[in-house]
C-alpha cells in the first residue's frame, strides 16, 4: 500500500519475508541435497524454494519481484536445470552401457555404498541421484516461480 | 561412434536429442533468432534420418529393445529378479512405422512455420513445444511400459494444448485449448486409473511381463474399457468426438498437422493395449465389433457433419474424425478376426489396410490442413464464402491441394486409393455392409472436397489479393508430405510388404512382443 | 442430455464400486517387484531411500518425462501468457 | 472386500470431481473438479502400495525391529505418486492460465456463455 507503486504489503511484512528468505532457501537446497537420504528430493525441495519466492511476490509485488528476477530469468534457470538433468542422462550411455544409468556408483563423486540395512546416512552415496536431484530442484524453483510470477503480472495488466 | 553403435542407441537417443533441443531453444532463442531457426530444423532433420535408420533396422531384422539404465540394452531382466524392474523401451514394426509418420509430418510442420509464424512473439518457446510434441509422440510410441506410456500422453497433451493457445488473442483459440485440455486430462486421468488397477493386481508396470501375467479378470475388464475410452476419446473417435473440430480448427495449420499426428499416437496406444497387453485373453470378437462400431459411426458422423461447414479448417476437421474411422474399422476387423483361421487369409489384409491409411491419412490430412493454413495466410480468413479465385495466384498451393483432396477421396493414383481398397476388400468378408459405407463415405468426401476447391480456388481471382504464392518454406512443408503421397501412392505393393506388413505382423503376433522383454510367452 | 448424462454417470460408478471391492485386501498388496527394489536399493544405487532410488534411477526415464511435463507447462503458461505487441 | 474403505473413498471422490466437471459451468469449478479427480487417483496410487503395520522404504537410522522387506511399503506406488503430483501441478498451471485468458477475453467464466465455437 505503501510502496512507491502503491505496490506489496506492510514493512512489517516487507522485513520479515526479507529476512526469513534466507532461510527457507537453505532449508529447501538441505531437502534437495538429502534427497537420497531421508524423505524429500529434488521435487519437494524445489517447491519449498519456490514457495520462498512467491512469499516474496506476495510481500513486495510481482512488478518489484520481476526487477529482481523477472520470469525470463527464472524460466532460463529453468531450462539449464532441464539441461543438466538430459546432459546427466546422455552421459549415461557415453561412460556406462545405457542412457540413465547410475555410471558414479563406485566411483569418487557420490560413490561410496553404504552397509546394507540401518545406517545413520553417508551423504557422499547415491551416484548420479544427488546430481539429478540437484537438477531438478533447480528446475521446480525456477519453473515455479516463473509460472507464479507470470500469472501475477498478466493480472495486474487489467487495472 | 560407429553405426551399430547408433543403431542400439538410437530409441534413447531419438528422445533425448529433441528433449535436449527443446530445452536449449529458448536460451538459444535469447540469443540469436536466425540460429534458433537453423537449430531446431536440424534437429528434426536428425531426428528424421535416425528414425530411417532404425525403422530399416527394425523392418529387416528384429525389434529393438532398450532397458534405461541397466548394464545392457537387453538385459531386460536383472538377474535375481523374475520381472522386469527398469524401464523397458520396445521399438517393434508397429512403433517404429508410427515413429516415421511422427517425425516425418514434424519435419515438414518445422519448415512450415518458419514462415507461417514469422510475425509472431514467444517464437523461442512455440519451437520448444513443437519439439516437445515430437518427444511426447515418440515417447508414446517407442514406450514398453505403461505407466510411461501415461507420462509421455501427458508431455504430449500439454505441449498441444499450448500450442492450440499459441494465437490467444483471437480468443476462441483459448476456448479450444481449454476443451483439449479438459479432455486430455480426464482421459489420462483414467488411463492412470486403470494403470492403478492393473499394478495393483499384478504388481507390474512392464507391458510385455502384465501381457504374460494376464488373466482377464474382472478388474482386468474394467481397466480395458478405461484404457479404450481415454484412448478412444484422445484420437477423436465419434461418441467423444467434440472436441476434435474446437480445438483442430483454431490451432495454428502447422500444429493442426501435428495434432493429426498426434491423436494417430493415441490410436496406436489404443491398438498397442487391445493387441499387445490383452491381446487372444480378451474377448476378441466383442472388443472387435466395439471397435468396428466406433469406426462406423466416427466414418458417418464425422462426413455427414462435415458437409455443411463453411469454415474450411473446421470441414476438414471433420473430414480428420470420418478418416480416422477408417482405419478403426480396418483395425478392428483384424481384431474381430484375431486367432479364428480366417485370419491369415484376409484378417491381416484388414489390419493392413487399416496401417496403411494411418500413414496415408497423416500424409494428405497433415498437407491439406497445411494449405488451408497457406490460404488463410494470404486472405485472413477461413470462410468458404469470403474466398475464391485463388487458383490465379497460388499455383503451387493449388496443385498441393488438388494431390491432397484426390488422395483423401481415394481416387488412383494417390495413396488414399491403396490403403482403401485393402479396406474394402477385406471388410466385405465380414459383411457387405461395412464395405458398402465405407465406399458411400469415400464419395460423399470427394462431393465435399470438390466443392471447398470449387469455392476456394475456382472463380474470379479476389479482388484484394496479394500477388504472388506463400513463402518459399511454407512450399518446402507442403511439398515434403506431397513427394511422400505421391511416393506411396505408386508404389503401394513395396510399401504394403515391407513396411506395413511388418507393422501389422507385430500387432498381430502377441508372443513376439512378449518373448523379446518376458522371456517365452 | 442430462438425463443421459446422469445416467451414464451412475453406470460408470456402479462399476468403479466393483473394481474398488475386488481389489486386494487393503495392506496386503502383492509385491514382486517391489520386494526386489527393496532389498536391492543399497548396493545397486547406493542410496538409502528407497523412493528416491526408484524415482530416480530404477523409474528414472519417468521422472524425465515428468520433469519434461513441468517444462511444457511451463513454456505453455509463457506462451499463453506472453505480452504481443513487439514482433521479432 | 469389505474392509477396502480406502479404495471406496478413492472412487466417492472421483464421483465428485468428475460431477463438477460435467455439471458445473464455472471453469473455475471445472479445474476444480480435476484437480479433485487428481488427488483421488494419486491417493489410489499411495493405498496400493500400503503394506499393514509397514515403514517408509528409507534406510536411514532405521529402527533394528524392521522385517526386510516385509516391514517396509512398496516405493513404486510412492514414486508414481510424486510422478503424477507434478504432473497435476503441471495441467492445472497450464488450466489456469487459459482460464486468465478466457477470462480477459469474454470477461465471464460461465461455460455456457463462452460458446463462440459453437457453430
Amino acid at each position: 500500500m505503501n510502496d512507491e507503486n502503491g505496490e506489496g504489503l506492510s514493512p512489517i511484512v516487507k522485513i520479515i519475508s526479507g529476512m526469513i528468505f534466507p532461510f527457507i532457501m537453505i532449508f529447501s537446497l538441505y531437502v534437495i541435497m538429502h534427497g537420497h537420504l531421508t524423505p524429500g528430493g529434488g521435487f519437494q525441495g524445489g517447491a519449498i524454494g519456490a514457495s520462498a519466492i512467491v512469499m516474496l511476490i506476495v510481500a513486495f509485488g510481482a512488478r518489484h519481484t520481476e526487477k529482481r528476477a523477472g520470469e525470463e530469468k527464472l524460466s532460463l534457470f529453468e531450462s539449464i536445470g532441464g539441461t543438466l538433468f538430459v546432459l546427466v542422462a546422455i552421459l549415461g550411455f557415453i561412460m556406462a552401457a545405457t542412457f540413465m544409468s547410475n555410471f558414479l556408483v563406485g566411483s569418487a563423486i557420490f560413490g561410496e555404498i553404504p552397509p546394507f540395512g540401518s545406517n545413520p546416512g553417508i551423504l557422499n552415496t547415491g551416484g548420479i541421484l544427488p546430481i539429478l536431484n540437484f537438477a531438478v530442484g533447480m528446475k521446480v524453483i525456477g519453473g515455479l516461480s516463473a509460472v507464479v510470477l507470470a500469472m501475477a503480472l498478466v493480472s495486474k495488466e487489467d487495472d | 561412434m560407429n553405426v551399430d553403435w547408433l543403431l542400439t542407441h538410437s530409441p534413447a537417443l531419438l528422445i533425448a536429442i529433441p528433449l535436449l533441443a527443446a530445452f536449449l531453444t529458448p536460451v538459444i532463442d535469447r540469443i540469436n533468432k536466425k540460429a534458433r531457426d537453423a537449430f531446431v530444423i536440424i534437429v528434426l532433420i536428425i531426428a528424421e534420418i535416425i528414425m530411417i535408420a532404425l525403422a530399416w533396422d527394425v523392418f529387416t531384422g528384429s525389434a529393438h529393445i532398450y532397458t534405461m539404465g541397466a548394464s545392457s540394452p537387453t538385459a531386460t531382466i536383472p538377474a535375481q529378479a523374475a520381472v522386469p524392474i527398469r524401464i523397458v523401451l520396445e521399438v517393434d514394426g508397429m512403433s517404429a512405422f508410427m515413429g516415421l509418420i511422427s517425425t516425418t509430418v514434424s519435419l515438414a510442420a518445422g519448415f512450415y512455420s518458419l514462415a507461417f509464424v514469422k510475425k509472431e512473439t514467444g517464437q523461442g518457446r512455440y519451437y520448444a513445444l513443437l519439439l516437445l510434441m515430437l518427444v511426447g509422440m515418440l515417447g508414446m510410441e517407442f514406450t514398453g511400459d505403461i505407466f510411461n506410456l501415461f507420462v509421455f500422453l501427458e508431455v504430449l497433451s500439454m505441449a498441444s494444448a499450448a500450442l492450440i493457445a499459441y494465437r490467444f488473442y483471437y480468443g476462441d483459440a483459448v476456448e479450444g485449448a481449454f476443451k483439449y485440455c479438459v479432455v486430455s486430462s480426464l482421459g489420462a486421468l483414467m488411463v492412470l486409473f486403470a494403470i492403478g488397477l492393473l499394478y495393483g493386481q499384478y504388481d507390474l508396470l512392464n507391458m510385455a511381463a502384465l501381457a504374460k501375467v494376464m488373466k482377464y479378470t474382472t478388474l482386468d475388464r474394467i481397466a480395458l474399457v478405461l484404457l479404450i475410452a481415454a484412448f478412444a476419446m484422445k484420437c477423436g473417435a465419434v461418441p467423444m468426438h467434440m472436441w476434435t473440430p474446437d480445438s483442430y480448427t483454431v490451432a495454428p495449420a502447422p500444429i493442426t498437422a501435428m495434432l493429426v499426428a498426434a491423436s494417430q499416437a493415441s490410436l496406436y496406444a489404443l491398438f498397442r493395449i487391445c493387441f499387445s497387453l490383452y491381446g487372444l485373453t480378451l474377448d476378441v470378437t466383442t472388443v472387435g465389433i466395439i471397435i468396428i462400431a466406433l469406426g462406423l459411426l466416427s466414418m458417418f458422423v464425422g462426413v455427414t457433419m462435415a458437409l455443411p461447414q463453411k469454415d474450411i479448417k473446421r470441414l476438414m476437421s471433420y473430414h480428420a474424425v470420418s478418416q480416422t474411422g477408417y482405419m478403426l474399422l480396418g483395425v478392428g476387423v483384424g481384431l474381430y478376426l484375431l486367432g479364428k483361421p480366417d485370419f491369415d487369409t484376409y484378417g491381416m489384409a484388414a489390419m493392413e489396410g487399416g496401417i496403411f491409411h494411418i500413414i496415408n491419412h497423416a500424409l494428405y490430412k497433415g498437407l491439406l490442413f497445411l494449405t488451408a493454413g497457406a490460404i488463410f495466410y494470404k486472405v485472413k480468413t477461413r470462410n468458404l464464402n469470403e474466398m475464391g479465385g485463388l487458383a490465379h495466384s497460388m499455383k503451387f498451393t493449388t496443385i498441393f491441394f488438388m494431390i491432397g483432396a484426390l488422395a483423401i477421396a481415394g481416387i488412383p493414383p494417390f495413396n488414399g486409393f491403396a490403403s482403401k481398397l485393402l479396406i474394402y476388400e477385406s471388410a466385405y468378408h465380414v459383411s457387405p455392409i461395412l464395405s458398402i459405407i465405407a465406399m458411400l463415405v469415400s464419395i460423399i468426401t470427394l462431393a465435399s472436397f470438390v466443392k471447398v476447391f470449387h469455392s476456394a480456388f475456382m472463380g474470379p481471382p479476389m479482388e484484394n489479393a496479394e500477388e504472388g504464392d506463400v513463402p518459399k518454406s511454407m512450399i518446402i512443408g507442403m511439398a515434403i508430405l506431397t513427394v511422400g503421397i505421391i511416393l506411396f501412392g505408386l508404389f503401394p505393393g513395396w510399401v504394403v510388404s515391407n513396411i506395413v506388413h511388418p507393422a501389422a505382423q507385430a500387432l498381430a503376433a502377441q508372443a513376439g512382443y512378449i518373448g523379446s522383454v518376458a522371456g517365452g510367452a | 442430455m442430462r438425463k443421459i448424462a446422469v445416467v451414464v454417470f451412475i453406470i460408470f460408478f456402479a462399476f468403479m464400486f466393483l473394481a474398488a471391492y475386488d481389489m486386494h485386501d487393503f495392506g496386503a498388496p502383492p509385491s514382486k517387484m517391489d520386494d526386489y527394489i527393496i532389498q536391492n536399493t543399497q548396493n545397486e544405487t547406493g542410496a538409502n531411500n528407497g523412493v528416491t532410488a526408484v524415482v530416480f534411477d530404477y523409474r528414472g526415464y519417468d521422472t524425465l518425462g515428468e520433469a519434461t511435463v513441468l517444462f511444457t507447462a511451463i513454456a505453455g503458461v509463457m506462451v499463453v501468457l506472453r505480452r504481443r505487441g513487439e514482433n521479432e | 472386500m469389505i474392509y477396502n474403505i480406502p479404495f471406496f473413498a478413492v472412487i466417492i471422490l472421483i464421483a465428485v470431481g468428475m460431477y463438477a466437471v460435467i455439471f458445473r459451468r464455472n471453469l473455475i469449478k471445472i479445474a476444480i473438479g480435476i484437480t479433485i479427480v487428481e488427488s483421488a487417483v494419486n491417493l489410489f496410487l499411495i493405498t496400493l502400495g500400503y503394506r499393514e503395520g509397514g515403514v517408509a522404504p528409507i534406510y536411514t537410522n532405521l529402527p533394528a525391529n524392521v522385517v526386510i522387506p516385509g516391514g517396509m511399503v512398496l516405493p513404486v506406488p510412492q514414486a508414481l505418486t510424486l510422478t503424477s503430483i507434478v504432473i497435476g501441478v503441471a495441467v492445472l498451471a497450464l488450466m489456469l492460465s487459459f482460464i486468465i485468458r478466457i477470462y480477459q477475453y469474454y470477461g465471464t467464466l460461465d461455460s455456457k456463455k463462452v460458446r463462440r465455437l459453437k457453430e
